[in-house]
């Protein structure tokens, strides 16, 4: 039965070898090698340090094409005119559903054509060498992004090729993004993933770990988001990592997003064991964007604000072309200096908002229940409380496709536009959190002359897109 | 609880490899507010999967959702697969049914020729469906809220 | 000995024939035929209505070219791509140096070439026909707007010609705009242009007159700004106007610019008569601009929130082209868009700051120290107290390039950006209030490690061009 | 004070129609913190009062600003006016000289050919401009620092 436990040496070894046969790269990873590349590297380049030595929200853009050339002048031009803290290496499609033989063709047609055959790049087909030629000419650190469920090829390959930080985990990257893979095999993956950091990290390579705090990206509770970090980080740390960022994705409403970040550091803290460092990072609004560049880049701008209030220690942008999917990089670059411009100007007033202590309470609170519930369901062990609290519904995640989740837990806005809970489905809370959701609600059915419903639920996730942030119902009652 | 008699089955889905689920589960909400008996058999459906559901719950429709753009691939054949299983159903297909939606005729002729009695775009609100199979099943708009009210 | 009283019917007569000489389009003002005009005009082009009835800040764009047609089109898609709820008319720079002969010849040479000959819309010499065509063709209230000195004949006329609202002031269209009009002389122009715009109010037709907050537009400290906006509104209401917009440009630092909104509305209820319905205006900002329209959303962005939180009757809203001058129509509608999105997401949301009251205090006591010094210069009479007032300096605008104003006070922003007053001069102020702008700059002073000196005036009027908002010394200390 | 036959006398003002103040406010407080004397003629300054200041107050120095990309059409015939009052200073201009700025060695070219010794852009610092005068009217860092501290 997979618990909470540190993967053994000769476990880690085992599976190491056994999974760098599963492609032709994987034959070119040698672990002392690769350490020795790491140290070689100069202190900018290092992730970790970077990360938690910045005095201000660091900002990252996504970003990924299949050549390493197109990808490297990419990156350039994001550090150079997005002036961009940090840079990412979005992985492709297939990479993330491991057939690698399909990545190769798509990679093979790119070199001949020109075209960008595939969503991001296959980091595994360029292998150790093609990797470390990108981090050699890249003069920032650069993290890899992906939401590969069976991410550890691509772990050892990148790890050994000179990136210092990987995102994603068994539950975040599950739930959002794939119907059949089972939490427990995604658990068993990601314990090898984070045991292979851990092992470079006690050679004095601490590689960064982040787990994908968005989740479904759509209208999300902040204290389920923050829960699955907070399980994610224990996971983590159990085997070995010392540098983990945990995530959360903006809801919109100043005040939420706020007292939500400042929950996730607090009980990041908190929850994860003291050796850990733990930072934050917040993804500008992942939800449905605005079809007009002009109104995008006001939800971009709102975003900017929240983080100059909240400060946490990265930000991850979105482009003004977000509604049609991957931006030019010229618009990449844009996300990234709006929200450069916004922090920049607002991040040395003191702007303290009513209220923000109040709903951070309450986020904790609510944090605090499924922590619980988790713990209890496992009669301790993090692996096994997860896995049933998931089955039992009483862990969910709205609009989860995933099989390993019910999905039956609805997310609506309140009169104020944060973010609660309308159907709670089996999902564990005290029944004095329910009342006050309840309540929230109800002060917005009161506003509308309606009765909650699923409508709302309807009308709030496409309230941003629509140049809204709570979905009101149009003309009469 | 209408009685099984007077319900109506309604089995829905995305089908393919898509993993869309919002748009689904809002769809699932608004059929069961509006008395159906909804079979939600969420994403990454496959077209036997849609048969077996189909046959199993003895549903009056089936509904494909489908938002990456590959809906047309995804598709070809569907209708075979249902005819073969025995479902009389009638198939409503909706979403971002084509990479670039430039010309919504044409994408709506191409699924009426894969068989779909109806084909919706990604504009359309849970209502036009619920409106649309009340038609098609031929049910009153006073008889669904009878059930309501009834249940 | 000119005072603050108002204008005489027969004197009102006798200036007005004589102005409408100056052009020959002036012969067709006929005051009764106006009325009739006016009243034939729908609910939704009575400027006043549409701005006092408002339950949300309504946007306004800057826009004026030289033909009717492309007048008439610019302000159609303004209003159509922008969803502009309020249109403007800004008027070219010959008619606001009364050189109708030049505008003329610009507006022949449009006429035939096609080209933008002049900076904005001649509506002397397009007369009361041309305004009226415009006014029918678009389906929304428009106010002039422009920065004429001697706006006597451009009011005759464009009231006439339909517009329900005109913008400037004896002081706000004198000391930003111009050298050598002495404030004696505007201050007796503006007494006809508010008596006129008074003549049509007894009729029903109620004008609304809006003077120009901004001034500058450079680091303007907020207590100067409402004192120059209270006494331009005291002398409107004295002739007979009750439909009064006070302006105040944004400066950057939410805090101070919200409480700067709230003083401007409580104090213009304050100062003025109970039967004047005061409103007010924010500008973006109207200091230097990014050059790189990413940043200028930023910008943009920020006016937006800050208008979402102190909730302004009206946002005058600037375009991401801003840097290069006059924007394209799509820039131009996607700087509306951009504000009206920020706004959109946050309006509806709880966001109260600390310390807004606390600074809305001291604005408020500023600002009844220029009032009180004014009301003692003039023995009671603001026209005459304005005059000695400006003459001694002990009232002063920053930046000012009228022979005037002193122009001798310097402003520079405190360690939280909020604009404070470096330099002086002869402004007349309480010492306790000298103190705490002292303090505040001295902190900012120690932060870092520099003296208080003009460097960081120069660095500030620079700062949100380079991205930032505080003039920070770049590198070393 | 610094004494009279030590201090430097520097006339600026904005040349023409052009009304932007604060380039020259910034420039008044950073030449007067350097010791020199500051006569400040303010905007719309005509070419007939730069003449006339700088006899009166015997000036060493002529700096002129513009904004308004109209620079050069107003400095025709300037050095011309200077020299007919009997003017000697050394002149400098700076600002946004051309409405295209795309290249600087040109536009520099056409205001050195007007007469001006020096020719700055609008992104020159003041300090930029106080170095320019030091080694132009042959005045020591130190000896300017001596008369700082003095005074």
């Amino acid at each position: 039965m997979i618990r909470d436990e540190r993967i053994p040496s000769d476990e880690l070894r085992r599976i190491d070898e056994e999974i760098r046969s599963n492609w032709e790269t994987g034959a070119d990873v040698d672990f002392e090698e690769a350490i020795e590349y790491h140290e070689s590297l100069p202190e900018h380049k290092r992730f970790a340090d970077v990360l938690e030595s910045a005095d201000k929200p660091l900002l990252q853009p996504r970003a990924g094409v299949p050549r390493l050339d197109d990808q490297i002048e990419l990156l350039e031009y994001l550090h150079r005119e997005g002036k961009a803290d940090l840079l990412p290496t979005t992985i492709d499609s297939y990479t993330r559903d491991n057939e690698y033989e399909k990545a190769q063709q798509g990679l093979e047609k790119a070199r001949e054509t020109g075209d960008d055959t595939l969503n991001g790049f296959p980091a595994v087909n360029h292998g150790v060498e093609g990797c470390r030629k990108l981090i050699d000419a890249i003069d920032a650190p650069i993290e890899v992004r992906h939401g590969t469920p069976d991410a550890r090829l691509l772990a050892a390959i990148t790890f050994a090729g000179g990136f210092q930080s990987f995102e994603g985990g068994p539950i975040s990257y599950n739930i959002p993004y794939t119907k059949r893979h089972g939490l427990e095999e995604t658990i068993e993956r990601w314990q090898f993933v984070d045991r292979l950091a851990g092992a470079y990290t006690e050679r004095g390579i601490r590689i960064n770990r982040e787990p994908f705090g968005p989740l479904t990206g759509t209208l999300v509770p902040p204290s389920i988001a923050i829960a699955v970090m907070l399980v994610e980080g224990k996971l983590a740390a159990t085997q070995g990592v010392r540098s983990i960022t945990l995530g959360y994705g903006q809801v919109g409403n100043v005040v939420q997003d706020v007292a939500a970040l400042n929950a996730l550091k607090k009980l990041g803290n908190e929850y994860l064991p003291d050796e850990v460092v733990v930072t934050t990072v917040f993804h500008e609004w992942m939800g449905g964007f605005p079809p007009d560049e002009a109104r995008a880049n006001g939800v971009i701008s709102l975003g900017g604000m929240t983080a100059a209030i909240a400060r946490p220690d990265k930000v991850i942008t979105k482009s003004p072309q977000e509604f049609q999917g991957v931006p030019t990089k010229e618009a990449n670059a844009s996300g990234l200096r709006t929200t450069r411009q916004v922090i920049d100007m607002a991040i040395e007033q003191k702007i303290d908002i009513d209220g923000i202590e109040e709903e951070q309470d309450l986020i904790e609170r609510e944090t605090r229940c499924l922590m619980d519930t988790i713990f209890e369901h496992g009669d301790g062990d993090v692996v096994q409380g997860t896995l049933k609290a998931f089955e039992s519904g009483a862990l969910d995640v709205p609009f989860a496709p995933s099989d390993s989740a019910k999905g039956a837990v609805l997310p609506a806005r309140d009169d104020d536009g944060r973010v609660r809970i309308f159907e709670w489905a089996d999902l564990e809370m005290d029944d004095e959190i329910k009342e006050i959701h309840k309540a929230r609600l109800s002060q917005r059915a009161d506003t509308e002359g309606r009765e909650q419903s699923f409508r709302m639920v309807a009308d709030d996730v496409d309230a941003i897109s629509d140049g809204k942030l709570i979905g009101r119902p149009q003309g009469g009652a | 609880m209408v009685p099984d008699t007077m319900s109506q089955t309604v089995v829905l889905g995305v089908i393919g490899s898509d993993a869309h689920v919002v748009g689904i589960t809002i769809l699932e909400q608004a059929l069961s507010a509006a008395g159906f008996d909804v079979v939600n058999l969420g994403v990454q459906t496959s077209q036997e999967e849609y048969a077996e559901a189909a046959v199993e719950y003895d549903a009056q429709a089936v509904l494909v959702s489908s938002l990456y753009g590959h809906a047309e691939q995804d598709c070809q054949g569907f209708h075979e697969v249902l005819e073969d299983a025995g479902v009389e159903a009638v198939t409503y297909i909706g979403g971002n049914l084509a990479v670039g939606q430039d010309d919504w005729a044409e994408t709506r002729r191409t699924f009426e020729e894969l068989g779909f009695d109806r084909v919706f775009d990604s504009e359309t609100d849970p209502e036009d469906a619920i409106a649309a199979l009340r038609a098609d099943l031929d049910i009153t708009s006073t008889e669904s809220e009878r059930a309501t009210i009834s249940s």
